[in-house]
């Protein structure tokens, strides 16, 4: 426990100070959440509620990345889901039925599982290396969807239950808040209280020796896969509920990397094995909220990717102990012998 | 009693244990030619000898950032940062002739220069203080895409600085109305890359070193391999070919745009791995990358050839091409592996 | 397909035209595409429209235009994505006697001879159409205008223009303004809603007169934004949006906005008339526009049936 | 060898996380000398020589090389200055070709190029030299751990240091190839290089060192020369307790199984092409069968194919008296087949899992993701196996890949006796593996096969496999030749025999 705290906590530290400038920037009333229409919000609880589809891609990613894997096709899979589920519903005459809403959802989410296992059974069972085969549902995905919208912009109406799936809020939390964090338990749950946890970080950390020791390593692939796709299935579902719209081109345009990004920044290491689904987490309201800091501390849109830059190279640098070690040495009493530059060789060990 | 020899090791099967590892790339040129030949049966023009030339003049620059990838990936690594760096590449040649007035010769030499001192940085970055390299390079890929945008939000002209009509200057070979094909001088400078990448990666130790490190760190570190060097090494080629890819983009279009190439470490990658070469590190070749671009270009030509698709098919038709050329890679790969045992 | 006459030049069953298309970024660009294509299916005098998406990179439709030239095709249509850079490869067509004609944007003033005509639309216009509005609405506002602003996608043509149209006007007449605050939404309706959303945390909307949407989608995003924060839009705050797509209509129909700057895609038609002029050798303007309106609350109503995309 | 030193070690303190790896220790190597460094299975042997090569740091204490203070900054530093290494884990990279591994770093070259046929021919003569016959330009991978250790030794001597290191080098080399080696560690001597050599087979010691140092739990023991230290003094130092309670296992006789029981596991021309021919081969409950051969004669290939490892392309495996078809690793573990592979770092260990995850892998795979291990259940074999093959440290939530060699096959072993197999294979099981280690897993298995477990066993030491086998079969050039089943044959001298003669009848 004690190690897994020591990695959280450089990211925290990092959202701390975001949150931090921001009320500098803009009064305490940035977090302090506001109720209106029976529902939170205010700047911080947008935020979360913005961040649910990339919290919900980047636990799919982690999973996936702790198999040695990882998964380019989320993005293009999230367009899909948004563009089954927009397209069925304003084909409908009643927009407003309740079992249409379901089933649309439904036929969203299985679609993008079938999608999911096909990548896992590219990865699995065909042997072709994650990058490219989730490169090609990159590729055609947006085009599928594109394809189910007929590359129009599908609008569903405000009156439509659908949209509460973005839009809407029970006991006063936004839904997509309750979704993202009900999912982060039940992943956590899943792979914490079952042994797929440590499954999954053995097939990621030594494929060869897990087969030797008698795990399904091709099913474990391929569940994982799913639920990667399935998660951003979801995080689709919610980002076109919350618009109303599904826009096949730009749903969901790189966010990949951010979760990529968040699955790193959280600690979980891109070559498999150990992951940490509370660091994505974080990672991913770090990311979240940088976006609103360079409006709130009044950059223009030229700084958004400088900005970025800046932070995720902080984050970086601090998650390293090298680098720690070699800011610090200077405040440091020496060590009886002469101390070395710093020493590359311990570093590539201690991998 | 020792008599007998040591070892039972058969040293049968020689022929193959060295083949091996060249069974993907020969896949790949494989498959590149019959996509070749299946568009020459099925559109018109396209045996015109522009169509392969054509390859190496819009794919100039991809192929010099996916050469320096090449690098990197054999080492182990990744380099997401080379799209944005290139875009800043071309934007700082820009604004260094335009803006600045600095003569062109000059403002090339400080470009690459900047693209292999900022290989080095992350390069270092990344051994030293062990951060991932996913990590260290997307860190490139904001902050130049952000530097980009900051030199100039909108497309710059480059049109009245001499020196850049270099670049497209032809020189043909026969005459293109009746077969001949031209290429111009950029695509020279990529095919000059290519042949000092291939030297460089197999007979000198840096380019070993890069395979060893791609193998194993740490093994190549105990064997006393200069690992600090060759890590560092790599990013700096790497950012050196993505400042180069940037000029060459500068003397294609003679002009720099804040949004160019986005994306295009995608494809870089994509042609690194499709020509065989493993995400791993270690296993790969700097010609397999060659028809990697090559076969990436090809798709992109065979759906303009075809030319009645949508904007949405042809990114489907691109996914179903590019599956069915891996699926049929990953097949003759197998069966090439199987004879072997 | 007409493939096989196709390096006859016009004569035979009639023109194979090579079309560059920027992308499928918006639904504006699939509803230009679409209109040029089946202006193009149903014209007979076009035997075949080669279409190419370029995906927002011009290297991409630099390689488009090379392929043409490889097919032989009778007229190359392009809409470039940037003005700049594309000299060699339109002299590359010229040296191979395909004439050119733009669509949609335009290129850099130097390459004027080397495209015979530019049938589209006049982005900086579009912003100066805008900004009239906004000195006329607001010219007796006592205490200055307060403008936000949802910008496109930094560094692309039509963000850039827009902006700089809208606020030429604004300095020109005089109109005592303050921008509150100006960010990119990329022309989505996910960013325009997400930054307006911020815009509203970080400024409140009390105070502020008239939100400038570089276009629809974020527009609506924005407007969604403002309702679920509490607001009428169009009321508590005046709001312009570019482009005028039906879902924009409607908004104004519904009285959440209060004026469109058109922006018009459906230019098939007379695309395919300018093609076949061009095909003939007929002298043609180096600017052909393409019809654009604008339209204020009083005309919402009205127009919404005539809307294509 | 009364020079003055050229190595000296003096108080050298290294901690790991949680661990104190060397206290204190000196150490001091003469030129010409054979210097042997003894102790357990994690007494800081590696960590001694990964701190004087500049692998790691030293936390306090001074280096001495030819009286000058050093510190390396890496291994490439310490090669330069001339100390060569080959460190206990075969430390190569295995997809370059077998001449490149040979001159990684320094090939000859023709101006800045490689002359890669100059370096084919010097590697074949390398290895010619020391007896080996390879394709230098077929990748490392293609060869066995037992080859790739002969290249990484045939690359440390080649390079003509004035200090070789050898840590472990026979580990998996059988006894005419140690007996190569130890020919060339004297040739080297006699020129004058000093040399350092860490090995857990006594007799080798005795055989070639001229000095030892011995260590214990990171501290130094002392210094003797080796005619002055009797074997069971030298264990006693190591152990640190007396050498009296390392009885030798005796075989109780093999007759508790009957020879009319049906047997556990019957193997009829099993075989796979390219690895090892077709074979027959019967184990019966509580029988331990060993596998003898030299290297490279196909063992592993045999057991391969009995654990599902690898697939058979002929051949019926029949087990607890049904046929078995579809056979993998996880439908072997099922049915009571427990494979413990000889590579412990590739297909055995996941470096970065704890030590308790780690020896629950193959229980928790056979029950299926689903139903986890209970904590508690979980602690607690974990406790008693810690304790039982007496892994030290005894943290089990320490990373595997922390743990020295030797502990770390011992995990090994225990994940496979945890899941109670009818049949345990065990390749290599003992290699790296202390005296007193090595004493207990023999032990052990004596017992479970008294238990009625049946034990296939593949080992490079013919003592070993004498002393635990019920019956023995002889393989070479990847064929079963023979099966010795009298207690008459089983010697050491008649299994040799029977290699030679290639199984017929003398
Ligand atoms: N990188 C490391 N991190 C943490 N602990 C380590 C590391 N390397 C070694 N150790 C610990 O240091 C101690 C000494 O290990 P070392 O490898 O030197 O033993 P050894 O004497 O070589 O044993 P063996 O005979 O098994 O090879 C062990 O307790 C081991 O667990
Ligand atoms: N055609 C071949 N040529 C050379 N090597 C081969 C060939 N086929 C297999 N090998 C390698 O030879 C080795 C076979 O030896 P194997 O490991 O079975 O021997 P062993 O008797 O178990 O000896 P040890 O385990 O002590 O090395 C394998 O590692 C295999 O990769
Ligand atoms: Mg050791
Ligand atoms: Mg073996």
């Amino acid at each position: 426990m004690n190690t897994y705290a020591k990695r959280l906590m450089w990211p925290v530290i990092i959202l701390v100070a975001l949150i931090v400038v921001n009320i500098a920037a803009t009064g305490i009333d940035f977090i302090i959440p506001t109720v209106n229409d029976g529902r939170l919000g205010g700047a911080f609880v947008n935020i979360l509620r913005r961040s649910a589809p990339l919290l919900l891609i980047a636990l799919g990613m982690t999973l996936v990345i702790a198999t040695k894997g990882i998964d380019l096709s989320v993005g293009a899979v999230y367009a899909i889901g948004a563009a089954i589920a927009c397209q069925m519903i304003i084909e409908a005459p009643d927009q407003t039925a309740l079992g249409l809403v379901f089933g649309a959802v439904a036929l969203a989410l299985v679609v993008t599982a079938v999608i999911g296992a096909w990548n896992g059974v590219m990865v699995a069972y065909f042997g072709v290396q994650p990058i490219v085969a989730t490169l090609i549902l990159m590729i055609a995905g947006r085009g599928i969807a594109q394809l189910i919208t007929g590359g129009q912009i599908p609008k569903v109406q405000d009156a439509s239950p659908f949209t509460e799936l973005g839009r809407g809020s029970f006991l006063a939390v936004p839904l997509p808040i309750w979704i993202a964090a009900l999912m982060l338990i039940a992943i956590a749950l899943l792979t914490r209280k079952t042994a797929l946890g440590m499954l999954l970080e053995s097939v990621g950390g030594n494929p060869e020796a897990s087969r030797l020791a008698g795990i399904r390593s091709k099913g474990i692939t391929v569940l994982v896969y799913l639920v990667c796709s399935l998660c951003a299935g979801l995080a689709g579902l919610i980002g076109a509920a919350n618009l109303g719209s599904a826009d096949a081109n730009n749903g969901g345009l790189w966010i990949e990397l951010d979760a990529i990004l968040a699955v790193v920044i959280g600690g979980t290491a891109l070559l498999g094995g150990r992951f940490f689904l509370l660091g994505t987490a974080i990672g991913v309201m770090i990311i979240g909220t940088l976006d609103d800091t360079i409006i709130n501390v009044g950059l223009s849109s030229q700084w958004q990717f400088t900005a970025k830059a800046i932070v995720v190279f902080v984050v970086a640098l601090l998650q390293s102990p090298e680098f720690r070690g070699w800011i610090l040495k200077p405040f440091k009493r020496q060590p009886d012998a002469p101390a070395p530059e710093p020493a590359p060789a311990e570093e590539v060990l201690a991998k | 009693m020792s008599t007998h020899q040591l070892t039972e090791r058969p040293s049968r099967s020689t022929l193959f244990d060295g083949l091996t590892r060249y069974i993907p790339i020969s896949a790949t040129v494989a498959l590149l030619i019959a996509l070749y030949l299946g568009g020459v049966a099925n559109y018109p023009n396209f045996d015109n000898p522009q169509v392969v030339a054509k390859l190496f003049i819009d794919n100039a620059p991809l192929l010099v950032i996916a050469v320096g990838m090449t690098f990197v990936i054999l080492s182990g690594g990744i380099d997401l940062s080379v799209g944005s760096v290139m875009a800043f590449s071309t934007m700082a040649c820009a604004w260094l002739t335009v803006e600045a007035g600095i003569a062109a010769p000059v403002a090339l030499v400080l470009v690459l220069a900047f693209g292999t001192a900022w290989g080095l940085l992350i390069g270092a970055v990344i051994h030293y203080f062990d951060v991932q390299p996913f990590i260290a390079t997307l860190v490139g890929l904001f902050l130049f895409r952000g530097l980009t945008l900051q030199i100039s939000d909108t497309d710059v002209s480059m049109r009245e600085i001499e020196f850049f009509q270099w670049g497209m200057t032809h020189v043909d070979f026969g005459n293109v109305r009746d077969g001949g094909f031209w290429l111009p001088y950029l695509s020279f400078v990529a095919f000059a890359v290519v042949i000092i990448a291939f030297v460089v990666l197999h007979y000198t130790r840096f380019g070993r070193g890069v395979y060893a490190v791609g193998g194993s760190e740490q093994s190549a570190l105990l064997m006393g391999l200069p690992v600090a060097r060759t890590k560092i090494g790599v990013y700096a080629v790497s950012g050196f070919c993505a400042a180069l890819a940037g000029i060459l983009a500068a003397f294609a279009t003679k002009s720099a745009n804040p949004l160019a190439n986005v994306g295009a470490e995608l494809d870089a990658i994509a042609a690194v791995v499709i020509g065989g070469t493993l995400l791993t590190g270690g296993a790969g070749f700097v010609l397999g990358t060659v028809a990697g671009v090559m076969v990436w270009g090809m798709l992109n030509t065979l759906i303009a050839f075809q030319g009645n698709l949508s904007s949405w098919w042809a990114r489907i038709v691109m996914g179903i091409l590019l599956l069915a050329f891996i699926l049929l890679q990953r097949v003759l790969a197998r069966s090439g592996e199987k004879r072997r045992t | 397909g007409g493939g096989d006459d196709s390096g006859d030049g016009g004569s035979g069953d009639g023109l194979v035209v090579g079309f560059a298309q920027v992308g499928a970024e918006s639904a504006w660009r699939t509803a230009n595409s679409e209109s040029v294509k089946s202006a193009a299916e149903a014209d007979d005098r076009i035997a075949e429209l080669k279409f190419v998406d370029g995906q927002q990179e011009q290297e991409k439709q630099i390689e488009a235009i090379r392929n043409f030239i490889t097919q032989q095709v009778d007229v190359i249509v392009l809409a470039p994505v940037v003005e700049t850079g594309w000299t060699d490869v339109l002299q590359e067509a010229e040296d191979a006697g395909i004439p050119v004609v733009l669509a949609d944007r335009g290129v850099e003033a130097a390459d004027e001879d080397l495209y015979v005509t530019r049938l589209g639309s006049d982005f900086a216009e579009e912003g100066r159409k805008a900004g009239a509005w906004a000195v006329e609405t607001f010219a007796d506002d006592p205490d200055g205008t307060r403008i936000l602003e949802l910008q496109g996608t930094t560094g692309s043509a039509p963000a850039n223009d827009r902006k700089s149209g809208f606020f030429e006007v604004l300095d020109a007449e005089g109109l005592n303004y303050e921008l509150v605050d100006s960010q990119s939404g990329n022309f989505t309706a996910e960013e325009g809603k997400a930054v307006m959303e911020t815009f509203i945390t970080t400024h409140g909307l009390e105070g502020i007169d008239l939100l400038y949407a570089h276009n629809d989608e974020m527009g609506l995003g924005a407007i969604q934004a403002i309702e679920e924060a509490g607001f009428k839009p169009g009321e508590d705050i005046q709001i312009i949006i570019v482009d005028g797509s039906k879902a924009g209509f409607q908004a104004g129909v519904d009285g959440k906005l209060n004026y469109i700057v058109e922006c018009n895609p459906v230019f098939g038609e007379q695309l395919m008339d300018v093609v076949v002029d061009v095909a003939n050798g007929e002298s043609m303007e180096k600017f052909t526009p393409v019809e654009e309106g604008v339209f204020d609350s009083t005309q919402f109503e009205a127009e919404l049936p005539n809307r294509q995309f | 060898m009364s020079d003055d030193p050229i190595v000296q070690m003096t108080g050298i303190r290294k901690d790991f996380t949680g661990v104190r790896a060397l206290d204190g220790v000196d150490f001091t190597l003469r030129p010409g000398e054979i210097h042997a460094v003894m102790g357990e299975n994690g007494a800081g042997k590696s960590t001694l020589i990964k701190v004087l090569t500049g692998v790691h740091t030293p936390d306090a204490g001074e280096i001495r090389l030819d009286g000058r203070p050093v510190r390396f900054h890496s291994p490439g530093a310490a090669q330069a200055a001339g100390i060569s290494t080959v460190y206990q884990e075969v430390n190569l990279t295995d997809n370059l070709s077998v001449a490149e591994n040979l001159f990684a770093g320094r090939e000859p070259r023709l101006g800045p190029f490689i002359n890669f046929r100059a370096m084919r021919r010097k590697a074949k003569a390398l290895l010619d030299d020391i007896g080996i016959e390879l394709n230098v330009a077929a990748p490392l991978s293609s060869y066995s751990i037992a080859m790739q250790q002969l290249v990484a030794i045939s690359r440390a001597v080649d390079i003509e240091a004035k200090v070789l290191i050898l840590d472990e080098p026979t580990s998996s080399l059988d006894r005419d190839e140690v007996n190569v080696l130890l020919g060339v560690m004297r040739r080297l001597a006699a020129k004058g290089t000093a040399m350092v050599f860490i090995s857990h087979f006594l007799d080798q010691v005795y055989d070639i060192a001229d000095r030892m140092t011995v260590l214990r739990n990171g501290q130094l023991v002392g210094e003797w020369t080796t005619a002055e230290l009797p074997e069971s003094e030298l264990i006693g130092h190591m152990l640190g307790r007396e050498a009296a309670t390392l009885e030798q296992i005796e075989r109780t006789a093999a007759a508790h199984h009957a020879a009319e029981e049906e047997p556990l596991m019957e193997v009829t021309g099993l075989g796979r092409r390219g690895s090892i021919a077709p074979y027959d081969l019967r184990v019966r409950r509580g029988e331990v069968v060993g596998l003898a051969g030299l290297l490279g004669s196909g063992r592993t290939e045999t057991v391969r194919l009995i654990a599902g490892a690898d697939r058979a392309d002929s051949g019926k495996l029949r087990f607890d008296g049904k046929a078995v078809n579809g056979h993998n690793p996880r439908t072997a573990s099922a049915r009571g087949i427990a494979f413990c592979p000889e590579n412990r770092k590739t297909e055995g260990l996941v470096g970065d899992l704890s030590v308790a995850e780690n020896m629950i892998l193959a229980m928790q795979a056979s029950r299926g993701w689903a139903r986890s291990i209970p904590v508690a259940r979980r602690d607690k074999l974990v406790a008693e196996f810690i304790e039982k093959l007496d892994i030290r440290p005894g943290d089990p939530d320490m990373p595997v890949k922390n743990l020295s060699g030797g502990n770390q096959q011992k995990v090994l072993l225990a994940r496979w006796m945890l899941i109670e197999p009818k049949l345990l294979i065990l390749d290599e099981p003992t290699r790296g593996i202390d005296v007193g280690a090595k004493a207990d897993i023999q032990r052990l298995v004596a017992e479970l096969s008294s238990d009625g477990m049946a034990v296939l066993f593949v080992s490079a030491e013919l003592d070993e496999v004498t002393r635990l086998s019920d019956r023995i079969a002889v393989l070479r050039d990847r064929e079963l030749v023979a099966v010795l089943e009298s207690e008459a044959d089983m010697t050491t001298e008649r299994i040799v025999d029977t290699i030679v003669s290639g199984g017929r009848e003398a």
